[in-house]
């Protein structure tokens, strides 16, 4: 097990070291970017002299040296402060923070649901191979896989929303119901099934033709030759010997999506108005409101890095190979 | 009239959630929605703009039009139970307003002295007339502060702007961020019986969709500015459950225009911004863009704003004369049928803003007027146009009830200051004008007035600094339930005392 | 005396001792195999007719293609369906025929009564599973053995086939073994249920010789042990004539030869057995001593190569010792063969002396000069003189350029003018043994034996004094290898090349080299002419090597012998 | 020989066959984009909201009376465009820097692919978003910003080829016969690693198509190119009204990515004979 902690610090210190090439990037990008928030600000209330724009200014230290400037932002991001959100007047790790549970609801979900469906798919299309059920899954899988996860979502709720009026078109819950307790989880619930059908679409599309490719390419493997002549039954050969290791690849796909999942979750919150990050993204975009998107950049590049860190160790648990090569 | 009955909440949507409810720092729209029923003004206005009794029970102006008394009412306490009085006023006015709030310091600049004659009277002197002043006592223009609270503090860092503490009907009783805001009733207002709602709850929805369906459902019973699309509005409008109403926007009257960059040729030259106005129907803007919300302009000023004349130069779609124009300035087609090209850089409020952008572009191609749409973002925006780099613009400026406030900014010559937002940023110079708006803004008697700003009208519709392109009106809906509410010309900004429930 | 002669295949005492035997164990009537359209052929075995018999070994020879696996495959149901698939024939098991079998009875004979070992014991076995589990699950399919009893099963089986500390080895993944471990843990796993027959396809061939041995030994002494029937299939007729009692030759697809082994070894009859038997190196004929004239053209002197493998922030990084203290001459006109076993360095000195490798001390010396001092420029000139052969002819030719442009790349690299370079490419083609036509087709137009003759034109075209050939037959058949070896020394004779010839393979060494040098993990144990070397060898190693070659008893009949290259 | 082989096995793959057949019409369409629809496409050529088959427009109006076939037409252009020279700038930074990592190996390599697992790290799409959204939309900055984000697994595809092929025989051999590292990377390897490099440069295509087209749907599209994603995005608001305006977009869309990937695979199957084989 040595092996196996050296292998997370090592990873750890990676991560660190990819952090603070983000952080600092992040804020280039912010200086890169055009306009002075104090404008911004002193445009919105309607009127705007001089010493209003100044006395922003110096309240936000945009009046400062711009290496000051870095050294700030990058000392109160290591004490977990993203910045201030000028237009919304608040810490960025606020507006984070309430944000943040509705799209790990959403994400987890969904990358939970594309999994589970993707892989049993793919296991289902390569053991039938050449049928009609192959052919099936393999043309759907494809047209996920070419579909605009944010059509889809809008042909879904054009559909069940407000042809058939089945589910509720947008939002996290029923505003101003007052559900509690269960009634509200399942409030919640009905309102998941659009927004988490969709993004899980084209994950379980390519998790579906992934696990195919894979299971046909270990089913011609020696080994599964091997498990053949010992006259196991074809379930069993499938599950314990192909399957698993046709697992593997989808892992790390799975691994480095699941962390790629929050950026597609921009579309599917803007599309089903889901009060996650990524909806918070596209009010940023609106707005420009660089410093909450390079917010939620960090906070998403962390979530994939954990991703990483994650799928590296379940890696090593399905591949007993792995803690001694690495 | 149906008789009041009191009880009952009001919900409404605040949108987007404000920074702060401390009116005397912030103005957002959000802001003056919520916190006009916790601060008040000394006045508010009637629709025609008339001044109204606010905290103020009455005032006199003198006939020099130099000083001005505004009587107090008794018994008015602060949210904290401290009492209000004249030097609240003094101390709102002269201090406190001048150090924060740009467009009150435009204004209380102009006295030379604030003075609380006792207790519940102050006096303004002016150091020359100024008669728009009477029209700067609205809550968001100078809402009054207590001074036991801000007196010698850091305003800005004041702990109690959390809590803010005012004289309106309501008092500020939950902000939970990102969700609500919940007003009750201040039972210790000075007016009896007032006010007749038990409290005020504004919902933070964020999304424009889930905005009209609260409305649709019945969870809300008012929305105002642009919690509602304008595309929403045509759907929403044959509710049966709510009404709509375009008053109660008369005291900010915004307008939208072309800005147009003086400093670059040939925008420089008054018949291609002629051309442009002949090229542009109006009408469609106002139908298909905006969904019927608003009113052609005929000139630089509102409508609904006071001195208003519609007897300028007017211009009718008409790409023929727009054609001729060029023409006549020597820009020929060339072999694309390009004349010239410009660029235009759509004011990145939203959707509705880029879809003028992509009709703008349209209708000037058809007369040879090639147009690059450049994106930019707010902060880009407000920069570029604060700092003249840009060739046009689309933008809008509330007009404040009178041209003095909110008109003659925009074209008098002193106001060409580079690096602010909403001053000439065209570069216009016409010294008749700034003469006439001058003279306009000292001129005690409305006839003169009237004359003066009437001429200046005529001028600037035949000079035509900007294209004006919509008289802006904002959508309110309302449950039919909720009673007397947006009665004023500051609409659903006013402290809604004496709105009430039906049941 | 061949022993062959004097003994019986056990399969005749059976036959004559034991009458109740008349139905043979495995009975294979006119089997043919259809492959899909587009293959090379349109059946890969055809009409195809043996037996086994219980305690009896069946080698199956022929060349690569021949069909060999794709019998076996039959036998156990491997078939790669749907595309490959039986087109006539039957497979009778104890006289059952096992095709018209419902699936659920031909599993039960599947690893219950026929088992099997592949060739490729690295890949053979599931990576993610422990190898005791996998035995296991035999013995869960076809007996009704509780869970204890069936591991107790699992370490004695392990213990059965010569593994040391069976109880913990069954806990250890495969990646964890040795080839050799490996191939012992499949045949503990194929011997899990005691089967009637074991099919064996070229089990030895991805290990080293003295593993190989010992393999082989295994092997036998178990069939013999429990009288089983197998069916041993092998290209080497050396293996052949170690184990079989019985030969059945394959070519293309059907059964050209089939009797006793005495008789196929020893009185082939066929044409193609004939020409199998006459390619096969024939061991110890070594030839004579090279009379060594001269300065040394290459001397190596103490080279020493150490390569580091992983590694990382956190980690030390393993190191391999894959050249240590390693020093060797080679005079013009002389061949001096580098032989041992997979990883003991060889191609490492091999490609030091081309400069593909940097080593880490010790000179490496042309003509006095030391090349291993010499940087990036001040090399170029020597690797004219220096060049190598490959091993794989597959992977040696850029699929992408055509023949003529291989073989004259290198000239006009070193300035040469492209015309000129492609018309000597074409007369070097014609040197090796290939038509005109040759120069304008691409290397996947060729056969393996061809692709090769085109890389050694290659290194011919830059007119080296220095030939490393680095295993340059090993992945030829025997037939094939006997032309190439022969053309090697044809050019080496008549344009008296120094020659590396680097192999694992003692025949083939002991057919072609003047001297040899013996390595092991990393060193050179021993080095003489061939002849010291095979008939005296000094070393331990050295000494088992020899031992373990096999065939060694078995005397190619005279008249299929030739005379060996250079021997006079 | 080569080329034929080619053909035989591409054409075997029915549904490589049919995407060809589509992306075939779709580049037609693209390219005569002004021969069918004259004009622009912002053009307000009707009526608002006018449904599909209307009197002017086939497809139906947008909310300014914009003909939708037209823009569908016309954002083709955009679609391929963007999709071509992202890729191929992809393409440019991507192989180039696996090319140097996968040939020099060691200090070199391991110094690139820190580089390039920093642009891994960093979720795709959001980098996309800010990139364009900071340095303004416009045809530049998004092809720029997707060929960011996309090159990172080309740079470790064409690494691990020449990882690979360094240690093949045929390139030692070039070495061992005296041949430039220009010449090695040039004429040996890389013609040998283009296959896998063209079948994924061909599925690049596709994701950059709907890359773009997501960026316009925020509304981060170039203001003056009609675009597929552009068209979905502005229509969003009124697809209660107007179903017409969002799915005919979404349905060019859908038709070109499948193509790409149809051919992509058919490609795949030509190319590398191997995988094709496992598939069955
Ligand atoms: N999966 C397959 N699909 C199609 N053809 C195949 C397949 N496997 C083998 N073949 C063909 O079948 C023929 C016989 O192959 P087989 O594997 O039995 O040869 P072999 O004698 O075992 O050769 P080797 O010594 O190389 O193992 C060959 O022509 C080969 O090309
Ligand atoms: N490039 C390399 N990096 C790391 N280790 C290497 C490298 N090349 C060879 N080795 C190791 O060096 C040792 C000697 O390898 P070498 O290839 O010289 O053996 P060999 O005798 O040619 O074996 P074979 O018969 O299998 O070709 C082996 O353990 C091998 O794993
Ligand atoms: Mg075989
Ligand atoms: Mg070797």
């Amino acid at each position: 097990m040595l092996g196996f902690a050296q292998l997370f610090a090592s990873r750890l210190v990676k991560a660190a070291a990819i952090l603070i090439a983000i952080v600092v990037m992040n804020f280039f990008l912010v200086h890169a970017a055009p306009g002075d928030p104090a404008m911004v600000m002193a445009g919105e209330a309607g009127a705007a002299d001089e010493k209003f724009v100044a006395q922003l200014r110096e309240q936000f230290g945009l009046d400062r040296p711009l290496y000051e400037q870095l050294g700030t932002y990058v000392g109160k991001i290591v004490q977990g402060d993203l910045g201030f959100s000028y237009r919304q007047q608040r810490p960025v790790w606020d507006i984070l923070a309430e944000r943040l549970p509705a799209t790990l609801v959403l994400t987890l979900t969904a990358f939970l649901l594309a999994l589970a469906a993707g892989v049993a798919l793919g296991t289902l299309a390569a053991v039938a191979v050449g049928t009609w059920a192959d052919s099936a899954i393999t043309v759907l899988a494809l047209l996920a896989y070419a579909t605009p996860i944010y059509w889809i979502g809008l042909m879904l709720s054009l559909l069940f929303s407000i042809q058939l009026g089945w589910l509720p078109a947008f939002g996290y819950e029923t505003i101003g119901a007052g559900y509690t307790g269960l009634a509200h989880v399942a409030d919640v619930a009905v309102h998941l099934i659009l927004p988490v059908i969709t993004l899980a679409l084209f994950y379980m599309a390519s998790y579906a033709r992934l696990t195919r490719a894979s299971m046909l390419e270990v089913r011609g493997l020696d080994f599964v030759k091997t498990a053949k002549a010992k006259g196991l039954t074809q379930s069993r050969i499938v599950t314990r010997h192909v399957l698993r290791n046709a697992i593997l690849p989808v892992i790390t796909v799975a691994g480095i999506q699941a962390g790629q999942l929050v950026g597609g979750s921009i579309l599917i919150e803007t599309v089903f108005a889901w009060p996650g990050i990524g909806r918070l993204a596209f009010e940023a975009v609106l707005q420009r409101d660089y410093q909450v998107l390079l917010g939620i950049f960090l906070v998403t590049s962390i979530m994939v890095i954990l991703f990483n860190i994650l799928t590296d160790i379940l890696y090593g648990l399905v591949d007993p190979r792995i803690q001694v090569s690495q | 009239q149906e008789t009041p009955v009191r009880g009952g909440v009001l919900n409404s949507i605040v949108q987007p959630e404000p920074p702060t409810l401390m009116l005397g720092l912030n103005q957002q729209g959000p802001t003056q929605t919520v916190a006009g029923k916790i601060y008040q003004g000394l006045l508010t206005y009637d629709r025609k703009l008339t001044p109204m009794p606010s905290l103020a029970e009455s005032w006199t102006v003198s006939p020099d039009g130099l000083t001005y008394t505004f009587k107090l009412y008794q018994n008015v306490k602060w949210h904290d139970g401290k009492p209000f009085s004249a030097a609240d006023v003094v101390f709102s006015t002269s201090k406190f307003l001048m150090e924060v709030h740009p467009r009150a310091r435009a204004v209380f600049s102009r006295c030379e002295s604030i003075k609380a004659l006792d207790d519940h009277t102050v006096e303004f002197k002016l150091k020359e007339p100024f008669p728009a002043f009477i029209q700067a006592f609205e809550v968001s223009s100078a809402p009054i502060v207590p001074a036991h609270i801000y007196e010698g503090s850091d305003y800005r860092a004041n702990p109690a702007n959390t809590t803010p503490i005012g004289t309106g009907p309501f008092k500020l009783k939950e902000w939970v961020k990102g969700s609500h805001i919940q007003l009750v009733r201040n039972e210790d207002y000075y007016k009896k019986d007032l006010p007749y709602l038990d409290g005020i709850t504004f919902r933070v929805i964020p999304d424009a969709a889930s905005r009209s369906l609260a409305l649709e459902s019945g969870q809300v019973q008012q929305t105002q500015y642009s919690d509602l699309e304008p595309f929403e509005v045509p759907r929403m409008k044959t509710l049966p459950n709510v009404t709509l109403t375009t008053e109660g926007y008369e005291f900010v009257a915004p307008m939208a225009w072309l800005e147009i960059n003086h400093r670059v040729k040939p925008l420089d030259d008054k018949r291609f911004r002629k051309a442009i106005a002949y090229a542009i129907d109006r009408k469609f803007i106002r139908d298909k863009i905006w969904f019927g919300l608003g009113r052609v302009p005929t000139g630089p000023v509102n409508s609904v704003v006071k001195f208003y004349d519609p007897k300028v130069t007017t211009y009718e779609p008409s790409p023929d004369k727009a054609k001729a124009l060029l023409d006549e300035m020597g820009l020929k087609p060339d072999a694309k049928g390009v004349r010239a090209t410009v660029k235009l850089m759509p004011m990145p409020y939203g959707e509705t803003w880029t879809r003028l952008g992509e009709y703008l572009k349209q209708a000037l191609g058809k007369v040879g007027v090639a147009v690059v749409l450049e994106s930019t973002d707010a902060a880009g925006w407000a920069q570029r146009v604060a700092n003249w780099d840009y060739e046009i613009t689309t933008n809008f400026l509330y007009q404040y009830g009178d041209p003095a406030l909110g008109v003659a900014r925009t074209y008098i010559s002193s106001n060409i200051r580079k690096g602010v937002l909403f001053t000439n940023t065209m570069g216009y110079s016409n010294p008749k004008v700034d003469e006439l708006f001058d003279q306009a803004s000292r001129e005690n008697d409305p006839a003169k007035r009237q004359e003066q700003y009437s001429e200046v009208q005529r001028i600037l519709s035949d000079d035509l600094p900007v294209v004006w392109l919509l008289e802006m009106e904002f959508p309110t809906f309302l449950d039919k339930r909720v009673k007397n509410a947006n009665t004023t010309a500051i609409g659903v900004n006013d402290t809604y005392e004496s709105v009430w429930l039906a049941k | 005396m061949n022993r062959f002669d004097v003994m019986r295949t056990p399969v005749e005492t059976a036959a004559m001792t034991t009458p109740l035997l008349d139905v043979p164990l495995l009975d294979v009537r006119g089997l043919s195999i259809a492959l899909p359209p587009g293959a090379d052929r349109p059946l890969a075995v055809d009409n195809l007719t043996f037996t086994l018999n219980p305690d009896e070994i069946l080698c199956v020879v022929g060349e690569s293609g021949s069909g060999k696996s794709m019998t076996a495959h039959a036998m156990m149901g491997l078939l790669p369906a749907p595309h490959v698939r039986v087109a006539g024939g039957s497979l009778l098991f104890k006289g059952k025929d096992v095709l018209a079998m419902p699936e659920a009875e031909q599993r039960s004979l599947r690893g219950g009564r026929i088992a099997m070992v592949f060739q490729e014991p690295m890949t053979a076995l599931n990576p993610l599973m422990r190898v005791g589990r996998q035995i296991g699950e035999s013995l869960r399919e076809h007996t009704d053995l509780p869970a204890p009893a069936r591991r107790a099963r699992v370490v004695e089986l392990l213990a059965q086939v010569g593994l040391p500390n069976p109880a913990e080895l069954a806990e250890a993944y495969p990646f964890r073994l040795s080839g050799g471990q490996r191939q012992r843990v499949m045949i503990a796993m194929a011997l899990a249920c005691q089967p009637d027959i074991l099919i064996a396809d070229e089990p030895t061939t991805a290990l080293d010789v003295t593993t190989q041995k010992q393999i082989l030994d295994l092997i036998r002494s178990i069939q013999a042990e429990r009288h089983m029937g197998m069916m041993f299939i092998t290209h080497d007729f050396g293996v052949v004539a170690e184990i079989a009692h019985r030969v059945a030759v394959m070519r293309h697809g059907k059964l050209v030869e089939y009797g006793a082994a005495s008789d196929v070894l020893n009185r082939p009859q066929h044409p193609y057995t004939r020409q199998l038997i006459a390619s096969v190196p024939h061991y110890i004929e070594h030839r004579d001593d090279h009379a060594k004239a001269g300065a040394p053209l290459l001397v190596a002197d103490k080279v020493r190569k150490v390569f580091h493998v992983g590694g990382g922030l956190f980690k030390k990084s393993k190191q391999v010792v894959a050249g240590d203290d390693l020093s060797l001459t080679i005079h013009p006109g002389e061949t001096v063969g580098l032989v041992g076993e997979s990883g003991s360095g060889k191609s490492t000195l091999g490609r030091s002396i081309v400069g593909l490798i940097k080593p880490d001390s010790g000179r490496i010396l042309f003509e006095g000069t030391d090349l291993l001092a010499l940087d990036r420029k001040g090399f170029r000139p020597y690797r004219r003189a220096v060049q190598m052969v490959f091993q794989d002819p597959y992977a040696s030719l850029n699929p992408r350029h055509r023949v003529g442009d291989i073989v004259a790349q290198g000239p006009v690299a070193f300035g040469e003018d492209r015309n000129r370079a492609l018309v000597r490419a074409r007369e070097l083609l014609a040197m090796v043994g290939l038509d005109g036509s040759a120069a304008d087709r691409f290397p996947h137009e060729f056969s393996g034996g061809q692709r090769q003759r085109i890389g050694i034109a290659r290194a011919l075209a830059m007119e080296p004094k220095l030939l490393v050939a680095d295993e340059p037959v090993s992945a030829l058949d025997v037939s094939v290898q006997g032309q190439v070896l022969e053309l090697l020394d044809d050019i080496r004779r008549r344009l008296n090349l120094a020659m590396l010839f680097i192999t694992h393979d003692l025949r083939v060494a002991a057919q072609v080299c003047d001297t040899i040098a013996v390595m092991r993990r990393g060193r050179i144990v021993e080095m003489g002419t061939a002849r010291e070397v095979f008939t005296h060898p000094r070393d331990a190693y050295t000494r088992s090597l020899l031992d373990a070659i096999p065939g060694k008893s078995w005397h190619i009949p005279d008249d299929l012998q030739k005379v060996p290259a250079g021997a006079h | 020989m080569i080329k034929s082989d080619f053909w035989r096995a591409f054409v075997r793959n029915k549904g490589a066959v049919l995407g060809l057949v589509i992306l075939v019409a779709i580049v037609v369409l693209a390219v005569f984009a002004s021969v069918f629809f004259p004009g622009d496409p912002w053009e307000m050529a009707t009526a608002p909201f006018q449904p599909p088959l209307s009197e002017d427009a086939l497809l139906g109006s947008d909310m300014l009376g914009r003909d939708i076939a037209s823009g569908i037409a016309h954002g083709a252009r955009v679609s391929l465009l963007i999709g071509l020279t992202s890729t191929a700038a992809a393409l440019a930074i991507g192989v180039t820097l696996g090319a140097l990592a996968g040939f020099h190996g060691g200090k070199v390599d391991d110094a690139i692919m820190r580089f390039t697992e920093l642009f891994q790290t960093i979720p795709n799409f959001v980098l996309a978003v800010v990139l364009v959204a900071i340095f303004t939309p416009s045809l530049t900055t998004i092809v720029a910003a997707i060929a960011i984000v996309s090159w990172p697994p080309l740079a470790r595809l064409a690494r691990a080829e020449f990882l690979s092929l360094r240690t093949r025989e045929f390139v030692q051999a070039a070495i061992t016969t005296g041949q430039s590292n220009s010449t090695i990377i040039l004429r040996q390897i890389l013609p040998n690693s283009l296959s896998p490099i063209i079948v994924s440069a061909s599925l690049m295509v596709a994701t950059a198509i709907l890359l773009e087209s997501s960026l316009s749907f925020l509304g981060l599209g170039d203001p003056n190119a009609m675009s597929w994603g552009y068209m979905i995005g502005a229509a969003r608001t009124v697809i209660r009204q107007a179903w017409w305006m969002s799915v005919f977009p979404g349905l060019a869309i859908v038709l070109t990515v499948l193509a790409l990937n149809l051919v992509g695979e058919g490609l795949n199957d030509a190319l590398n004979p191997k995988l094709a084989r496992s598939r069955g």
